[in-house]
């Protein structure tokens, strides 16, 4: 517990450091905001539409695999934490383990879902 | 020192409100978000249940990670489903899909 | 005990026996003083973030054959300090259209991300900061907030490059995450903990000599987590402008560049902690706990100059080409690498050290050869493949 | 009241607010977001439980992963900036109903179960919970099977995944 509450004091100055920058410049800096200064940059073109476009659905692939191998990585800490007094079995289950979600890899490889085009 | 009590009640309350998501929103990821909370709320139990009972028994905390990984693969399918929906149908608010009805 | 072996318990005793004597409760008085000595590491880490400015702009300079600033103070060394006073008297403006609380919240989320990776960072054997036992992944945990901010940044922005930046740079980040948590298994498998305090302690010989390979694959992911070149397509100035951060300005704008540094050197840190025996060097970091900071610090700067002569060298890459390098290249290799070393360590358990290191060097050598080997045949394949389909095409003309 | 029960209030107290508002605001991205606050919150709470590896983990599967992914999600599937149509359906009020006779079922019968205030008794010393949990991950007679299991889950999250999203027809 103890050594939680350094971690959260860590949050709590690793936040006042940067709103207390922020802040002081926005007591120092000049605030005269006009309709022009205000718009959204875009080259010098007047901005057309909402600020949202059309994604690719890539985006979404890729962020699936992340989460995939993401929670299995969490599986795997506490195991190799342990690895050094377990015996062959253990590196086997990890392997194992590990070539599961290989498959699903090459899987979505596979199936051309890893292509950005 | 909290008694366990209060954590229970707690996620009992984070529970309910994700359960009110689910049967309230009307756009399906919201729905989704919703049963993320009642997820939450169960791994609440189940840390909970460890610590108060007794420390060396893993079982809490294995299952807590077990339930993440159902998490993970419940987002990962259920917002996957939404996109198809949307691809097909053009919609993700929950109601408009009826096409079961007919 | 004197203050030279241990100057953070002398200074902390004798702070807490003032706030003590000024008849505050104990455990206040030291949350307190815990509270003080965070604030002023921080401080310490905001004046070396200035000083980064310098030297990423001197070191710059210099591999683009120029002077870099040199009008202000010595060497220029006054110019960072200007900066942040053009800065702090900069007008701040929010695009119409915006989010505000989520505008001004990310550049926030951004800077705090990065100073809080140094509560687990081990300065010397007397200050460990927070031990805690899962300190790599709490390295992740932090560049998660970073990833977020950056979503949250590009989204509020109200502005289409912005936004096409943001999903850029976070598929980036969260893709390059994968072979940097494989790689951070390795260092876990050799010293059996998490805590980066443990992994220091156990590198009586540098983790770097047991897997090179690791150590190159973290560096990759570490400079694309860091967004900085050849990973820096967010940015691509050519056709997204700045990426993200395109309308910010003023103070916040300095929050995500002067994060960003502070991030490159912070990882430079953590290289040289799980790879280059942290603030060990032979036994100096024994003989005075300044000396152990002056070693970590060093190292630190060195894994900060090593990624800026990649940013300096390289040329940036296209999106594609840079996730296929990774799914298809950098994360098989590194779980290769993961069951490998864990079936060596098996095997060589009980070994003595160079035979141990031996044997790591040779799966290091195996295994990147092997994947090598495969890239150059399925290269040739392909070259293969697209001379036949040109050959067609000209045989049809 | 001791200082740990007071972060606790404060934290559950956000919680619950931030829980409450990723059910009730129209703009899904700030759903999200207030979701993103929400399991920070849990993370919070792991901490006060002394299970730090699983608060970071929250962190890191929740926060970056999870979030991400819902953010995609929502970037994906609306066609404008600006939500359109309520939030809520129009049996809310029935949500609603149900939500607080669960939480009353729950709390009724929790009051009545004998270790209802049961207090923790103090963490051995020495004790990792990291290399308990590995050991327990690993050993045969332990959790081998959901150890194993999990990654088949998350193999037919990935491979059922990709094919409903983008099974190109």
């Amino acid at each position: 517990m103890n050594e939680w509450l350094y971690i959260g004091l860590f949050f709590i100055v690793g936040l006042i450091i940067p709103v207390g920058a922020i802040g002081v410049a926005w007591i120092l800096g000049p605030k005269k905001p006009n309709p022009i200064k205000q718009s959204t940059y875009e080259c010098g073109i007047e901005p057309i539409g909402e600020g949202w476009v059309q994604f690719k659905a890539q985006y979404y692939i890729f962020a699936l695999v992340f989460l995939v191998f993401d929670v299995e990585t969490v599986f795997l800490f506490p195991w190799a934490v342990k690895l050094g007094q377990l015996g062959m079995f253990a590196v086997v289950e990890g392997i194992v383990f590990i070539l599961i979600l290989i498959a699903g890899l090459v899987y979505t490889w596979r199936k051309g879902m890893l292509e950005w085009v | 020192m909290i008694p366990l009590s209060w954590y229970l009640i707690l996620a009992a309350g984070l529970f309910s409100i994700g359960l009110f998501g689910v049967l309230a929103r009307r756009n399906a990821v919201a729905i989704l978000l919703g049963v993320e909370l009642m997820l939450n709320a169960v791994n609440i139990n189940l840390v909970a249940f460890w610590r108060y009972g007794d420390v060396s028994l893993m079982a809490g905390q294995v299952f807590t990670i077990i339930v993440f990984a159902v998490a993970a693969a419940e987002v990962a399918v259920g917002l996957a489903l939404v996109i198809s929906v949307y691809r097909r149908r053009n919609t993700v608010v929950a109601e408009e899909l009826d096409l079961l009805k007919w | 005990m004197n203050f030279l072996n241990d100057p953070l318990k002398v200074a902390s005793d004798w702070l807490t026996g003032i706030f003590v004597s000024w008849g505050m409760n104990d455990v206040f008085a030291h949350v307190l003083v815990v509270f003080l000595g965070i604030f002023v590491l921080i401080l310490i880490l905001m004046v070396i973030d200035i000083l980064l400015v310098w030297i990423e702009r001197k070191v710059v300079a210099r591999f683009q054959d120029r002077l870099g600033p040199n009008r202000l103070g010595p060497f220029g060394l006054i110019q960072p300090f200007a900066d942040i006073i053009k800065l702090l008297i900069k007008e701040d403006t929010t695009p119409a259209g915006a989010d505000k609380i989520v505008y001004n919240i990310a550049p926030m989320l951004s800077m705090m991300s990065v100073l809080i990776l140094w509560a687990v960072v081990p300065l010397a054997p007397v200050m460990l900061g927070v031990d805690l036992n899962s300190g790599l992944l709490f390295i992740i945990a932090a560049g998660s907030i970073g990833t977020l901010s950056i979503i949250m940044a590009g989204w509020s922005s109200n502005n289409k490059f912005s936004v096409i930046g943001a999903f850029r740079q976070v598929a980036v980040m969260i893709s390059f995450e994968v072979p940097m948590l494989a790689v951070m298994l390795i260092p876990t498998i050799f010293s059996g903990s998490m805590g980066m305090n443990a992994i220091v302690q156990s590198q009586d010989i540098w983790f770097v000599l047991f897997s090179p390979l690791a150590a190159l694959i973290f560096l990759i992911a570490a400079i694309a987590e860091l967004g900085r070149a050849p990973f820096d397509l967010a940015e691509g100035e050519s056709e997204l402008v700045s990426g993200y951060n395109i309308e910010y300005s003023g103070m916040k704008f300095g929050m995500f560049y002067a994060g960003e540094l502070l991030h490159a050197f912070t990882f430079g840190g953590f290289w040289a902690i799980m790879f280059f025996g942290g603030y060990r060097f032979f036994g100096l970091e024994l003989v005075s706990p300044f000396l152990a900071i002056a070693i970590i610090l060093f190292k630190a700067l060195v894994g900060y100059w090593v990624i800026m002569w990649v940013k300096y060298t390289v040329m940036r890459i296209r999106i594609d080409q840079m996730l296929a390098f990774n799914w298809k290249f950098l994360t098989p290799v590194a779980f290769t690498l993961v069951m490998v070393t864990a079936l060596m360590n098996a095997l060589l358990r009980g070994a003595d050290g160079w035979l141990y290191v031996t044997g790591m060097i040779l799966a290091n050598i195996v295994v990147a050869w092997v994947s090598l080997e495969v890239v150059r045949s399925t290269g040739k394949k392909e070259r293969e493949r697209v001379e036949g389909v040109k050959q067609v095409v000209e045989a049809h003309h | 009241m001791t200082a740990e029960q007071i972060i606790f209030l404060i934290v559950g107290a956000a919680t619950l607010l931030s829980a409450l508002l990723v059910v009730t605001v129209r703009d899904l991205v700030h759903a999200a977001l207030w979701l993103v606050a929400a399991l920070f919150g849990v993370a919070i709470l792991y901490t006060l439980l002394n299970a730090g590896f699983l608060a970071v983990v929250q962190v890191v599967v929740y926060i970056g992963a999870i979030a991400i992914l819902f953010i995609f999600a929502v970037m994906l599937t609306r066609r404008q900036a600006a939500d359109t149509g309520a939030a809520l359906n129009k049996n809310w009020w029935a949500g609603a109903l149900m939500a607080v006779l669960t939480f009353a079922g729950l709390a009724f019968l929790l009051q009545g179960w004998s270790g209802f205030s049961k207090t923790a008794s103090a963490i051995p010393s020495g004790f990792d919970a990291i290399e308990q949990l590995g050991g327990a991950l690993t050993s045969p007679v332990g959790y081998v099977l959901p150890f194993e299991v999990a990654s088949v889950l998350l193999l037919a999250a990935l491979v059922g995944a990709v094919y409903l999203a983008f099974n190109k027809k």
